[in-house]
């Protein structure tokens, strides 16, 4: 096992990997910018070190400064935590060169499906259900869109070939819309990965969204964990996710299940992955994309199949071999993450600074994930995701009811948050039933969002 | 002081979360401030008729316990040394190792008092097995040398203190 | 306001987590309170030198936010109200329910302005079936009355404002 | 189901119940001293009712006080917790009287419990292990003690018939001890219960306090929920439980496991309830007494078997019949629970005063059950729990290196807490091996408890 693993994250998954690591009594080397010095992963870490300035690109996305903090520091294993670096393979290569063991699957396969093209056409190969949409290696002109667009018929998604976190992705429901939209997204594509290739998805209406979670070893023993309902998504980012999914049946989890076993398999993928499908009402299943690393909402999983994923994605990459067989996983209960960001619950917009009166809520079944404290300051630089709440009970009725309670008692001021928003979805008769797709949110955003009558016991402002 | 302006100061302070206040007049001057930076937002300031000041820097207790539990991080940057004037710190750029000399056997490029002109290599750090020359941005003194040879650095971990001119 | 002062005001509020502060002199006064009720051991009173004066009970701000979420709480005592000098508080001594009269169709004990002897009956609090008379500790008048007829109390919930003499 | 609770108690355990009611749609209301205006329960709760001044006689323990508040403020039920009017059957009986339901058994089983000689005799007639002891109905004079303790041979345990707590218990290994400690003993136990009434039992040495969870209905249907080893005590005051107990087998525990159920049934108990036993280490096991209430330490058994048992006892107070069966009764990983006291770790001394800094530990298995908050002042007037850490893992290796990883995590200043002492027994080389008695904690008291040097990451004083 590892001596001194490098933490190359922030946040709530910063904390998280340094439990895991306490518990496997492994060293850990916080990294951090100087708009971080008194966040709580550096006061927890054995280390911590000062990598560079505020902004993302100088510090967290910074790999010179990350592997020489590996060579200096004498680190012998790295995790990327998720965002940041955790799927760029030129840092796994550069941990790889630099001799430390990244946590994570190998460069190649960060690179083979985070081109998004070359994905779908291996899925398909392998016979894994993909959306119908482009051919080939993507598309760079609005000429090519249109005419993916008139085979497909719209709607259509254009997304980006490089993409990741819903940038350069929009709904096309015409001709005019593509001509408009097109430009625009490519735009947004160059801009936040510096590639201007594109591709066109077949848009599912009242689709959902559900991954498997995945875990390969060294050897290709590969096995999935049940999966993941991220439908309640504002504009494709994830809010709130849930397992089991709520439609999910015995024979549907097994169908599934073995396509994104079948998805890892074929490309000989190693350590923790995600399979994303859409899932239509109709009950087919399309492979959208598989992300190659730990995921924001990894801890519904863990809730609901006694699998400590950070554990076992460190585990693997020391070679040691799946601790667990695909027949002893089982789904008990039903969990329910939310994910709670600094912002204001109406308008979306970020809301940084100082944290007080910070009171998490506790007890049987409630878990918190969050890397606040009273007095700490949350900056302007980052993601705003500022804690994860989680709740696990026996069926989903009780899971949202004590998701209630839990929502009730949570106490953040100084900042805004989105927990009125999440007691909006607690009380939504849609969401209860476990009846919403990914444009579940909508009814939320603009003239419909009127704010809620104020809510007892809730503090949040 | 009038019961009208007590108020207004409490208002201030429960809506803001304030944690300064400042009060000033001929006589003197009251500045107190607890927790940690100073609010974005909810910065408030304002002025009272008769004169009286306190001062109350630091952290929220809530941080002071959280520092405590830091305190055994290795990599924690050490408060900066305490300046004079027309003295400045010669920090790091990066992390890295420090080295005081070119090569193991070679002597030195700069000890303590040592002048120096601009431009003139102070020390090396090393990041990612290149070796980086730091240089001092002005003509002067060293003042003291804050790293021991071969140890590693953070990013802007003062290295040397420079007394310009 | 000199160096050493300050300092003793930053100990006071660093040690006391203060949430009061006083400060007075002859041309004025500002006193600022964060937080709830009054700290029972950590309460400190200190004399400065020239006119300044702090004072600490209390609780840190974590509380105002706990509080705000028990504002729902029906039983939460309310805020006395402010007395003069020679007005005392009528509290009720046990958990129970406050009435006027002895029965529905009585006539109240008292009604406000009413002079009332030492001993007199001025309400009733029913615990447990049991009809509990609450007799004036001293002879005065009968200021105000708190609470409405058939309204729980719960145990020192203000009932009722006595003027002594 | 009930509209409206009374919570009948304070600190973590109103906390627990409060959590509880939430989930079922039932509105509470805390009962409160004036020393306890400040605290998280009154804050928490829909309804709060001061009840008397900061003396437990006339607040917490003050039943007609309690009955009134049931009365005026209109509650249909009372859950009692644990300490102060739990096991008090004139307060049952009292709630009884007034219409409203006593969350816990009848008044008769709390009485008959009570009365520990009687307990013995009954369980000893119904085929129970129960300890070699005094016979009868008690004894008041030394000269019975004295021909008791002939007939048992020392050393003997002098226990209180109206016992708890550890109030009124001396072991004594001669005669002379004996007639020393009896006078003493008996005191205490008059000072405490009022009753001068002991018994003596025999006393095992080397012997563990294993306890069985007892959850039964208001028809008489019983089951166990397995076991809680209670052995680290200090001054027959419980320090730290855990689940399952670590020597425990399949097969023992289905032979207490029996026995218990049976002890519960012979009477006719309802409601949730703890028979505890001591394990000598050649196998046997014997009764010792019926806890007729909640325990502090009913979180390690949550966390193994995945029941509610707090919103067990409310259910079945309702009327509702056993929600598992006792096939569906599974032990899954384990669980320690550390109880943390506002105390000197090395005298041992309450340390009463205003909480700094609270953080408490989260993430993936840990629990925390407190009353804590930033800000608020520990009373002087009650007991020194002021919070549970409870973690849970797949197995007892994994809960210690998790134990220990959550304590250094846990930051409470302006107290004085024993989580050094946590600390200390998460590394004691007989703890982790399981190899340890009721006797083990003397190992850390007086000269032999040297302070252990400066732990890293632990920030408690």
């Amino acid at each position: 096992m590892f001596k001194k693993l490098l933490v190359a994250n922030r946040g709530t998954i910063a904390i998280r990997i340094i439990r895991a690591c306490r518990e496997l009594g492994i060293r850990t080397i916080a990294i951090y910018s100087t708009a971080d010095k008194d966040a709580l992963h550096v006061r927890m870490a054995d280390e911590a070190v000062c990598i560079g300035p505020p902004a993302a690109e100088d510090s967290y996305l910074n790999i010179p400064a990350i592997v020489s903090t590996v060579l200096t520091y004498g680190a012998d294993a790295v995790h990327p935590g998720y965002g940041f670096l955790s799927e760029n393979g030129d840092f796994a290569e550069a941990c790889k060169r630099s001799g430390v063991t990244f946590v994570g699957p190998r460069a190649r396969h960060i690179r083979l499906m985070g081109d998004k093209p070359r994905a779908r056409r291996i899925m398909k190969r392998a016979g894994v259900p993909v959306l119908p949409g482009s051919e080939g290696i993507g598309i760079t002109e609005l000429k090519s869109a249109q005419e993916d667009a008139k085979r497909l018929g719209f709607p259509v998604l254009i997304k980006a070939a490089a993409g990741g976190g819903g940038k350069g992705m929009r709904v096309v429901r015409d001709e005019r819309e593509l001509a408009r939209l097109f430009p625009l997204a490519q735009a947004e594509s160059e801009a936040a990965f510096g590639s201007r290739t594109m591709y066109l998805e077949k848009y599912l209406e009242r689709a959902r969204h559900v991954e498997f979670q995945i875990l390969a070893d060294n050897n290709r023993n590969a096995i999935h964990l049940g999966e993941r309902d991220c439908s309640i998504q504002r504009r494709h980012q994830k809010v709130l996710e849930e397992a089991p999914c709520p439609v999910m049946t015995k024979r549907l989890r097994e169908r599934m299940g073995k396509a994104a076993v079948r998805a890892a398999q074929v490309v000989g993928y190693s350590n923790v992955g995600t399979v994303e499908f859409l899932l239509a009402p109709d009950g087919q299943f399309y492979f959208i994309e598989m992300n190659t690393r730990i995921q924001v909402e990894h801890g519904v999983t863990e809730m609901v199949t006694g699998t400590d994923l950070v554990r076992e994605s460190i585990r693997i990459a020391a070679g040691e071999p799946l601790g667990i067989k695909q027949k002893q996983v089982e789904i008990a209960g039903a969990a329910i993450e939310m994910r709670v960001y600094a912002e204001d619950p109406d308008t979306h917009l970020p809301s940084p600074g100082v944290v007080a009166n910070h009171h998490s809520p506790g007890g049987l079944g409630v878990r918190v994930e969050t890397a606040l404290y009273d007095g700490y300051r949350v900056p302007v630089h980052y993601d705003p995701l500022i804690a994860k709440l989680i709740v696990h009970a026996d069926d989903r009725g009780l899971a949202i009811v004590r998701a209630k309670a839990a929502l009730r008692e949570y106490l953040i001021d100084g900042i805004k948050t989105n927990i009125p928003l999440h007691l909006r979805i607690m009380d939504d008769a849609d969401f209860v039933r476990g009846d919403f797709a990914t444009d579940f949110l909508k009814r939320y955003e603009g003239a419909a969002a009127a704010p809620a009558a104020p809510m007892r016991g809730v503090a949040n402002g | 002081m009038e019961a009208r302006e007590l108020k207004a100061l409490l208002t201030l302070m429960r809506d803001y979360g304030l944690v300064e206040l400042e009060i000033e007049d001929k006589k003197g001057k009251v500045r107190l401030v607890r927790g940690g930076a100073p609010a974005a937002s909810g910065a408030a300031e304002v002025q009272l008729a008769p004169a009286v000041r306190a001062e109350a820097p630091g952290a929220a207790p809530a941080k002071i316990a959280l520092k405590r539990a830091a305190e055994n991080n290795a990599g924690a940057a050490q408060a900066p040394p305490a300046l004079a004037e027309n003295q400045r710190i010669v920090a790091s750029p990066m992390v890295g190792t420090f080295y005081r000399a070119a090569s193991p056997d070679a002597t030195p490029f700069v000890e303590e008092n040592d002048s120096v002109r601009k431009g003139q290599t102070l020390c090396i750090i090393e990041a990612m097995k290149m070796m980086n020359e730091i240089e001092a941005e002005a003509g002067g003194r060293i003042v003291k040398i804050l790293c021991e040879n071969g140890q590693p650095v953070e990013y802007g971990q003062p290295l040397m203190v420079l007394e310009v001119g």
